[in-house]
């Protein structure tokens, strides 16, 4: 058996979920026969034909609205997004009527918007940002952020089958670096629910995305030092899996927030804001957060690398709470 | 009368069309009359309050052509089409009074209504936001193979946004199937078509989309009517979009809050002479299809009507503030209330 | 003297900083003959002119894209977006492009956004929200909401000054709820410090725009029962004085943080993460959040009341806190 | 050569003007392929690589016009602007490379940059995002009383962008003075012209805005050169934008890592016979203004010239990760870092 790459995994993710529901098709710029921007569609056009497989112009706020209208008229559109940072264009649309559907007119919109995001790529300011948090703070969506291709195949698929607005964050950085075997045939990951990669004792650390690896290799040489630090992924950053958090800060009383997001305004602080309120009780430390500094995301390598968080620092802020 | 007919919609001009189109125009008139000049002033009906005064054969002389399948995205200024879809009167009263009976249960208020199930997409504030989201409801039509069309109204205010000329291109690209229905009423809030662009006609722009379109009197229902009729030759022959500009005017402030001192005076008094309903009541009377005795007859029906629709609307109880949380989401997120985490 | 009341302040603000530099303007829709939809521009035509004071076609995007143009070349544009909510239509313009100059090519953006933000007025989903987190969030912008007249004045003032984008944000209950004498001639408020609002020594609360009013009422019935509650005013959400924060909470060891934006994503989240970590070992309880709910904001009476914060809930929490 | 003309820009068309232009385009052509087949593969630069090949009429044909008061906002195929405006090869190739010495110091990559000094606004990703842009520099401009102009570059894929739409709108309303120059490349990535639009020529939207406009051989120098002439006397005389439509050819793909396969052959061989340099270097030998001998001497100046700034760009330190955290606002926040709280 074969290792799937996370890209692959979305491709098939998709794939599989057209195949199964004649409802489900895809939209975006040059995804028919370029197929797409990472190739996830690739394919897709010569199996599915044009009407499941639709190019669109340059038009990120037609391509949401279109998405929000198929919805609305039976349709269970996966939208692409070339990059994360151009769902900019169209943020009206999805955080003001996409959104809002449900609870203004009780009209269901079952629509995926897909977006790669995050950086670590050299892509700079407009290629590489994590837009993860005006979504995460729209009432009526949901995010998404997969960390693995098991994830990635199995989170697409359940957020296709979703009666409500998914934000599906894809990492760019992960699309070919991570892969593992999956599952033969039909699975899928059940949106809302955190999972715990690494049991711990000694602390724990809460991430998502690409930066849950950069949580697992630090919990790696923490080990070889004696600190067995708890690994938890978010997955779905909304609705938050609030107990999950609350239960491993209850388990090991220490918790640090890791994010690739800047930290003000990021989703670290939601999270200090959950466990300060509802496990104060059980913190033995300070709640740490690290994040990317407040600055747009830059292109040089010395720059970007100064502005990731690193597993280096991982480490260096665990010793110091495990200290404490 | 009132719910949407089963049967096709009628495509010829005779008695019982006029007779139809006259009772909307003037449940529309009276229905926003009360709610302005009544309601609203006596601190019944709260927020905005907008409403389509004189341009009432807009919405009436188009959206009688809509059959079920089709979908409406009315403007603020196009409560014809939600009363000739079959939403009632006593419906839209408890929307604008913010009742749990209304047509968002109180979640939403005044013109921002809609109804699912009688395909009328509820007015998406965000100016112009509606035209992407027709061609969505357009691009399923056709994915499905129907030969349904979407009727898109907005005024001349929204084709100065993004979204109006994204939605457009990608429509015409396509060859969606649907009807654009611009109320050119000459404003947008305060602002006259000169400061909004700097061409004499909305239809100038549809040669840039490929797009055929035509100028109709907005005020003349029978012209509206016969427009739309070309329309959807058109467009339910698979040709693609199509745009009719209804060049009308407001006869009312943006909303009841302003009293448009910016409107030349002038130009109020030239369009109160063409009011369409009493255009409509001329058009039958010269072929003697009506007298003034049924055109009384018929405001009192609709007056009776408003009268125990509003006495409804009132009866109806504010939404429970227990129900403040539900559907956000199909299912409610666990960790149960959304003010604070468990 | 007669009282200004917040709206008042902010038109005088404006126009003594268009008598003050020519290179002010204002720019949106209806805001020159119609005076703008909450008035705020009123007379300003009169008084300096079709250049100065320029109405634009309904174009958000537009106009935020004009006006970080007009900035470019030198001018101080003051845009008025007619409804907060509306910028979501020029959230691309905001955040990718007028946030990013001065890190990408050094060139400074001396631009305002004043926005009309806030319910409390039967405005429903559309014309009530509070849109400050995605601005919070992103580096380069500074974002301001005034809770008193003075501020309202001095704020603005300082964010025309100001050598980078503001988003000023009006809060539409304040804009003729409050009002006070204000000092005769020129005074700033600077951007970046908060204020305590009420010194207090048991607990602290931290609020912002109209909810300082709701911590000052609560935090006078409060007194009668002899709870003694300090009140801190943000003002500044962006960039947020973290000192005046942390040390209210250094000083009562007991924080609630207050907010009428949605819970999840707000500020208090935010204001939880730097307590949490840079104020651990003060806090003598947990940090308490006072948000609306999950949800859009709704248009009725009773259910926009069950969604604001109240002075009652405020008092029951505090007393909950004081009392742990 | 290589900077911005103190005196005003040349307007006739002269062996002087001749051998300015083929200078800029031998220069942005080099540069690019130096970039793209050297630079790129070997791993110095990374990112994204855009080039103009093909297109480079267009920029340096319009942008020898303008003036040091005049603000441009080139696309990413329009190196040859920025090069006219008096930014050097080195400066560009250090942005490349992600240098402390390039233009956006490293914070932002490849054909993201520009200069306030000299007026270009750096390429701003969201496409059509400009547009708006290039309106309120125009704005100040007529603010001022100047009798300066904006030269607003973009491609046929940005037309399909509300943006586009919005800016131009609000440009021709209020008569701004704004050069738009749209390189009609029939490519939006890999979307063909019919894909993004229901029209054969961009000119087609002018109307739409009341806007003058005309369509250009974008593979002829002199040809964008009088067409910008004829613009800009429109535009200096304040009579509102004009819009320049340049028919022109993606010789590359989208990018270094595109192929371009969708492209059909046939397409790509005919463009390959309207070569801008060639076209340029024939007109110039027909009128016996320069030998084939002179053009190799040209070419070599300019390869020396590479050579040269290549070798200054690669000796240029990465940014200092100290940096990291200036300049996002005038004032660096107190609180101090911006990573951590205090
Ligand atoms: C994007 C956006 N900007 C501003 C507003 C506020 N607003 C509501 S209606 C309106 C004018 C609309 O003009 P038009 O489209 O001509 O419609 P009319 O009211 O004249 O029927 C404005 C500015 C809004 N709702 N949406
Ligand atoms: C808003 C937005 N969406 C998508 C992209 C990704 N993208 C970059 S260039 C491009 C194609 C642009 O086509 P065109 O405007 O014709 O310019 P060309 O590259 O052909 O010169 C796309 C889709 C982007 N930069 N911005
Ligand atoms: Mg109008
Ligand atoms: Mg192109």
């Amino acid at each position: 058996m074969t290792e799937t790459t996370y890209v692959q995994a979305i491709r098939a993710g998709i794939w599989e979920e057209m195949e199964r529901d004649p409802n489900v098709f895809v939209m975006g710029e040059d995804i028919a026969e370029y197929g797409g921007a990472f190739k996830v569609t690739a394919g897709m056009l010569e199996r599915f034909g044009e009407k499941r497989v639709v190019d669109t112009p340059l038009s990120e706020s037609a391509i949401v609205g279109a998405g929000t209208g198929a919805a609305i008229n039976g349709l269970r559109p996966v939208l692409e997004m070339q990059f994360a940072d151009f769902m900019a264009c169209g943020f009206d649309q999805i955080t003001n009527f996409a959104a809002k559907c449900r609870y203004r007119w009780g009209q269901q919109i079952p629509m995926v918007i897909r977006a790669p995001a995050g950086g670590n790529i050299h892509g700079g300011p407009f290629h590489s940002q994590n837009v993860e948090m005006p979504y995460v703070h729209t009432p009526g969506l949901k995010v998404v952020q997969p960390a693995t291709a098991y994830d990635a195949k199995g989170l697409l698929k359940a957020s296709i089958r979703d009666n409500d607005p998914v934000i599906f964050l894809e990492h760019k950085y992960l699309y070919r670096s991570v892969k593992e075997r999956l599952p033969a045939g039909d699975y899928t990951v059940p949106l809302g629910k955190a999972k715990v990669r690494r049991e711990g004792n000694d602390l724990s650390i809460v991430a998502y995305g690409w930066m849950v690896h950069t949580a697992l290799d630090a919990a790696a040489q923490l080990a070889a030092e004696g600190i067995d630090m708890e690994v938890l992924d978010l997955r779905t950053l909304a609705p938050l899996d609030r107990e999950a958090v609350l239960a491993t800060v209850r388990k090991t009383n220490k918790v640090i927030f890791l994010h690739e997001d800047t930290l003000t305004g990021g989703l670290g602080g939601e999270l200090a804001g959950i466990v300060g309120e509802h496990a104060f009780e059980y913190l033995d430390g300070p709640m740490v957060r690290i994040a990317a500094p407040d600055t747009p995301v830059p292109f040089s390598e010395t720059l970007e690398k100064a502005f990731l968080p690193t597993v280096d620092e991982v480490i260096e802020q665990a010793r110091n709470l495990h200290r404490y | 009368m009132g719910a949407l007919a089963a049967a096709l919609p009628a495509t010829e001009i005779d008695l019982d069309l006029a007779r139809t189109l006259l009772y909307h125009m003037v449940m529309m008139r009276e229905l926003e009359d009360r709610i302005e000049t009544k309601l609203y002033r006596q601190g019944k009906v709260l927020g905005g309050c907008y409403t389509g005064r004189g341009q009432e054969a807009i919405s009436v002389g188009s959206a009688i052509l809509s059959q079920p399948g089709d979908w409406l995205t009315p403007s603020h200024r196009d409560m014809g089409a939600l009363l000739i879809r079959g939403i009632a009167p006593k419906e839209i009263l408890a929307q604008y009074m913010g009742r749990a009976g209304g047509l968002t249960r109180g979640r939403d208020g005044n013109m921002h209504m809609g109804c699912a199930k009688r395909h009328c997409v509820p007015i998406i504030s965000s100016i112009g936001a509606s035209v992407p989201v027709a061609g969505g409801l357009a691009l399923a039509m056709k994915y499905r193979g129907e030969s349904n069309v979407v009727f898109n109204y907005f005024g001349d205010g929204a084709t100065s946004r993004g979204d109006w000329h994204e939605g457009l291109n990608m429509a015409a690209v396509m060859d969606l199937p649907i009807v654009y229905l611009c109320n050119n009423n000459q404003y947008a809030y305060s602002t006259p078509l000169d400061r909004q662009m700097n061409i004499d006609d909305v239809v100038e722009r549809a040669p840039g989309y490929g797009l055929p379109a035509e100028i109709v009197s907005g005020n003349d229902v029978l012209a509206v009517f016969k427009a739309t009729r070309r329309a959807l030759e058109h467009v339910r022959g698979g040709n693609g979009p199509y745009l009719i500009e209804c060049k009308t005017f407001r006869m009312s402030g943006h909303s009841a809050h302003d009293r448009a001192e910016y409107v030349p005076g002038m130009l109020r008094e030239e369009w109160s002479r063409k009011d369409p309903v009493l255009m409509l009541q001329k058009y039958m009377v010269d072929r003697e299809w009506a007298t003034e005795q049924d055109f009384k007859q018929i405001r009192k029906g609709v007056l009776d009507e408003i009268d125990n629709a509003v006495e409804w609307a009132l009866a109806q109880p504010f939404p429970d503030p227990s129900t403040l949380e539900d559907d956000v989401y199909e299912t409610a997120p666990s960790g149960g209330r959304l003010r604070s985490a468990p």
